[in-house]
């Protein structure tokens, strides 16, 4: 059953198909990202309730979403690694978490700032606003546990062991802080409910999402490539490709 | 010709025992521990400033919050002083199977953070003026989540065991580990203080407790492994 | 020596640490009754190879075989059958010298008991009860090596036995050496110092420095 | 177009500070982690490429001390 | 023939330095601490409930007790390494007095872990509800109180730094000297928090800053060659 | 010899550790030009001769001299002549070999620039840049051990220096402290190794071991 993908994970095949599909991530983000913000800054109508502040919805929600998406992803290649030993899997948790974490810090941020304007507050501490506060946390982790090691071999490895103890950790989380936040009711705040979005709202949020995920595919296949070929220094093509890049750019 | 296996059991005991030995090596080092956490929650007051319904309200996040940081403050020794004189290679070597040895460090562990500071749960409720109804809660709550942080905290040792520097690194892996057990715990507090049944966390606290028991050992294992190379 | 199995066989290790290749290529076989001394400089990759045949880490290609079986593949035996002892040899300062000895003993199912006994064989003797902070180096050091006098072990490796041990020390122990391999065990090691085993007992690897 | 005007627009119904720090931030930190990964990726190649010449010279060195020491040995 | 004396200002930064390379041997690693204290001042509210007004309340006391356990938890550290790895037997028998040494330690502490608080704090103040008109007063006490965390921490671990275990003895050893400063900083900033004058506390926290700057390197210097015999 | 006035004078040393006297007043004299190697089984007290000599320890009974003037009264003027190496010889595992070297020659006034030179006299070079964890144990020592060639003091104090060295950086240590001994200086040193320099260069101070 996993015949078709016992190439990939030879890494010079899955680098040189990394290659080959980059551009296409590239090309569909720039386009997508341009018409979806232009879209969503100039052409969106402004929320009745919330007015033009309603323009981080296009920003915050598809960051809020990837950024649990990703997670989701790193912890697979997480499992991946440990189980069935894949090296390349431990490349794609290394890969995977900053990006995460960028995202995260975007939701974060957005919604900080739409929660001033809106509630009155940079910061309350809700349910949802919390456990992505968590998941932060537990992105940076994995970011400075990645980092701290000298041998990548050993840090991709040790990343994904906490990446995967995380996944198991984060419906915990999730599911108590939800259930912390009801108890201790306190200063909840009305959220806004979800009203089946208007059309010329929903579309140039599609947009802006599917260019989020773009993006996130473009910079994974860089940051991807990057690991790999630092895992593999001393395998022979590797040097090959090193040493043919680099000749024309020195011409230059 | 080779060697008699041990017995798990007897591996076990063997780890423990010699975990316990190094810890009181001097018999009143055994109080530092309880004298630590005396001394730790006794700051609170001290900060937030004595009136009984302030702290009432808070004893319950305070000596949570308490426990999680003195089982920090010991996880850094955990593994690391293993590592630097060898013994930890030692065991990577040894017959027995690896999570023998994780599982005995972490009961040992336990031992000297987790027990002293149930043992000292009361005084510390008196001291904060936690409300009587709860000390049942608080004492219970402990039981079930202090091994659950001995347990996850092992984990971000092992995998911080070989990086020289350490420190604040350990603490960034292992704190929002422990925020499940520290939202249970002192919600069940809160709740029990309300006369209110607190089963329900307490059963989450009792879930989380045997399933870190039963997957703890082997990530430690596995943690261990990739870190040592 | 070619009828016998060979206890310990190497094939093909590459070794690669910091992006240097350390060796590329090694094979040999190691029998019963050899004593087996890895050569070389500062930094070839003795140390290294050590921890390879230990398990202790992965070569970067390349196989090692307990009795014709992947040392990987059961570990289990092999570790039943294995002392290793490295540059830190795994004695805790806060414990005394018979506790240490003991706990090592009682690990590999030996009789605790018998570490008192021991302890007398490195001249530790009224040095029991203290605790191996306060022994001089020499005497710390040959808190680790007294296991070697009750092993059951079949392969020793041992990195630098002889760091910080006097010469009747060393003497003893090369003894002790000769007498395990006449036991059908073997045992390897490395040292910067000259065995003053005979030429013909003595079997050697020698890995050269290799700047690339 | 939801705007009349350029100030409109920037001002977004009051909110101006608001949606623009959204933006601003957001934009920021993608583009710092898309720079950064190009970055990081040159120099992972670079720092191979160096290593390779490195290790070309040493080569080149211990031939020739080998061949030095054959000379001398002759 | 003899070595060209140092000054004591390059003395000084070559260890303030070594220290700080140490640290941050890796770039990213300066954030390290930063992530820390927010995630422990994240906690509390976690254990104690998201109401404003509580948390208002007690933030002067979680900010400061969170940067003495901070503060502890990595004092165990301070001389510990150099002890272990014969650096701190090559800076007893240095010429360069040894207050140079223990003073450039001390200052690398600070830098590592009273510096990042002081730069978090106003991120903290808005996570915990802080009142606008507390913020000087809390970064005041700050810039002068965590300094003294420093040097009087220095203190304990110098004293305890030949003992084997340590730890939690060191904890016991230093708590109870932190008590002034968390009492009066706290203060401070319960004053300003009600608009009133804080003066009279800064003062206080100033002076002690002065008395153990002079006093602790002297102090420390003297308590390691005891504990290192 | 009796013309020179001695760099260090020992009178009357009792040593005293765990309440066993290590050895009981020693007295010995050292001049500029002397290599004295402090000889003994393990635990006979050359360390703890050595840490009295450097002023480490406080002897039980006794006095130590550096030109005539007792160590302790004039600490700073000795320390500056001195220059020790223990056991453990102060390698922080963090910083890289240059990093390491530059910070302690920098402490003695020494040029830090010439690290990365000096690094090549201990066949470092090419490991500038790995920090000292990554290192084999011998490469680990050499760092320590590369100030020696920069130092400017006159009483060198090394506990084992050749612990973890191979062959070749014995032999140029040897040369060096032969070096050293003819510009004046002094060493003092333990090691288990025999010496393989001329014994009309070597002194030699013997401890036995006391077993009361
Ligand atoms: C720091 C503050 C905030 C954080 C961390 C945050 C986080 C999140 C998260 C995690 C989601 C879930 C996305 C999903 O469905 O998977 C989300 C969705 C959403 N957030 Fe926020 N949020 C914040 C503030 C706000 C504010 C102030 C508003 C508006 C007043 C807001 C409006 C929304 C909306 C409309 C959604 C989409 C809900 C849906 O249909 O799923 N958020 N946010
Ligand atoms: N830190 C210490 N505390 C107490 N006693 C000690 C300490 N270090 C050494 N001793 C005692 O002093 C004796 C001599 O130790 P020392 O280190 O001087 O020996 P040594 O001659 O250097 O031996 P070696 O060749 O093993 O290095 C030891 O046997 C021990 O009993
Ligand atoms: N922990 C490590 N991480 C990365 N690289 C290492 C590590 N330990 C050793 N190395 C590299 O491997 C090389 C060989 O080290 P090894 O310890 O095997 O040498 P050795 O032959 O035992 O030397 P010695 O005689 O000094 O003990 C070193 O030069 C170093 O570059
Ligand atoms: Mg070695
Ligand atoms: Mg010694």
């Amino acid at each position: 059953m996993w015949k078709w993908l016992h190439p990939y994970a030879n890494p010079e095949v899955s680098y040189h198909f990394t290659d080959k599909i980059k551009p296409w991530f590239g090309w569909a983000t720039f386009l997508l990202l341009s018409i979806g913000f232009v879209w969503a800054l100039l052409f969106a109508p402004a929320d009745y309730q919330q007015g033009e502040s309603f323009r981080i919805f296009y920003i915050h929600v598809p960051s809020a979403i990837l950024s649990a998406g990703i997670y989701a992803g790193m912890a697979t290649a997480a499992l991946c690694s440990l189980v069935w030993q894949f090296k390349l899997a431990d490349a794609s948790v290394s890969a995977l978490a900053p990006i995460g974490a960028i995202f995260t810090a975007i939701a974060l941020v957005t919604g900080a700032a739409w929660g001033k304007p809106m509630w009155g507050t940079w910061w309350v501490w809700d349910a949802r606003l919390t456990s992505e506060l968590i998941l932060l946390f537990l992105y940076l982790g994995v970011i400075a546990l990645n980092n701290a090691f000298d041998d990548k071999q050993m840090a991709g490895k040790a990343a994904g062991i906490l990446a995967l103890v995380g996944v198991i950790n984060l419906p915990i989380i999730k599911y108590s802080v939800e259930w912390w936040n009801t108890l201790h009711q306190g200063a909840t705040v009305s959220k806004l409910g979800a009203p089946a979005m208007a059309a010329e709202m929903y579309w140039p949020f599609l947009f802006c999402f599917l260019g989020f995920i773009g993006l996130v595919g473009y910079v994974t296949c860089i940051r991807f490539q990057t690991e790999v070929i630092s895992r593999n220094k001393m395998r022979p093509w590797v040097r090959a490709l090193v040493c043919d890049n680099n000749q024309p750019e020195e011409a230059k | 010709m080779s060697a008699t296996a041990l017995s798990y059991r007897k591996t076990f005991s063997l780890i423990l025992k010699r975990d316990l030995t190094i810890a009181f090596r001097h018999k009143d080092e055994m109080l530092n521990p309880l004298l630590f956490f005396i001394i730790v929650v006794t700051l609170f007051p001290l900060g937030i400033g004595p009136e009984t319904n302030t702290l009432a309200k808070i004893a319950p996040g305070i000596i949570w919050v308490s426990s999680l940081l003195a089982t920090l403050l010991s996880l850094d020794r955990l593994f690391k002083a293993d590592h630097n004189d060898g013994s930890l290679e030692q065991m990577l070597i040894s017959p027995q199977p690896l999570f023998i040895f994780t599982l005995a460090k972490i009961c040992a562990h336990w031992l000297l953070t987790g027990l002293p500071l149930i043992l000292v749960a009361p005084l510390l409720a008196v001291l904060l003026h936690l409300p009587e109804q709860s000390y049942q809660a608080l004492f219970l709550t402990l039981l079930f989540g202090t091994p659950v942080l001995s347990f996850i905290g092992a984990i971000g040792a092992a995998l911080t065991v070989g990086i020289k520097k350490g420190g604040v690194l350990l603490s960034l892996i292992v704190l929002p580990l422990y925020i499940p057990v520290l939202i249970f715990a002192t919600s069940a507090i809160d709740t029990a203080s309300m006369s209110l049944p607190y089963g329900g966390q307490l059963a989450i606290i009792a879930a989380l407790f045997f399933g870190t028991l039963t997957l703890a050992p082997f990530a430690v294992g596995a943690a261990l492994k990739v870190s040592t190379n | 020596m070619a009828e016998q199995s060979p206890l310990i066989q190497a094939k093909n290790l590459t070794c690669i640490r910091e992006d240097r290749i350390l060796f590329e290529h090694l094979s040999f076989a190691i029998s019963p009754g050899d004593i087996v001394q890895v050569e070389g400089p500062n930094g070839a990759g003795k140390t290294s190879l050590l921890r390879l045949l230990a398990g202790l880490s992965m070569p970067f290609e390349g196989n090692i075989f307990y009795q014709e079986q992947s040392i990987h593949e059961q570990a289990e035996h092999y570790y039943q059958d294995l002392l290793y002892l490295g540059h830190m040899p795994g004695v805790k300062a806060e414990l005394t010298a018979q506790e240490n000895l003991a706990f090592n003993l009682a690990m590999v199912g030996a009789d605790p008991e018998l570490a008192e006994d021991t302890l007398a064989n490195v001249n530790l003797l009224g040095f029991e009860d203290a605790t191996a902070s306060h022994l001089s180096a020499g005497q710390h050091r040959r808190i680790a090596l007294a296991r070697l006098w009750q092993s059951q072990a079949k392969v020793w490796i041992l990195d630098e036995p002889f760091t910080a041990i006097d010469k009747q020390g060393v003497a003893s122990l090369e003894q002790l050496f000769v007498q395990h391999a006449q036991a059908g065990g073997c045992v390897i090691l490395t040292t910067h110092q000259d065995l003053s085993l005979p030429a013909d007992l003595v079997k050697k690897i020698t890995l050269s420095y290799r700047f690339y | 177009m939801q705007f009349e005007s350029f100030s409109a627009f920037l001002d977004m119904g009051g909110y101006g500070f608001y949606v623009w720090l959204s933006y601003g931030v957001s934009l920021a930190l993608l583009i710092t982690l898309l720079v950064g990964s190009k970055i990081s990726n040159r120099n992972t190649r670079e720092q191979i490429a160096r290593q390779i010449k490195r290790e070309q010279k040493l080569k080149l060195a211990a031939k020739q001390q080998a061949q030095q020491e054959v000379t001398n040995e002759s």
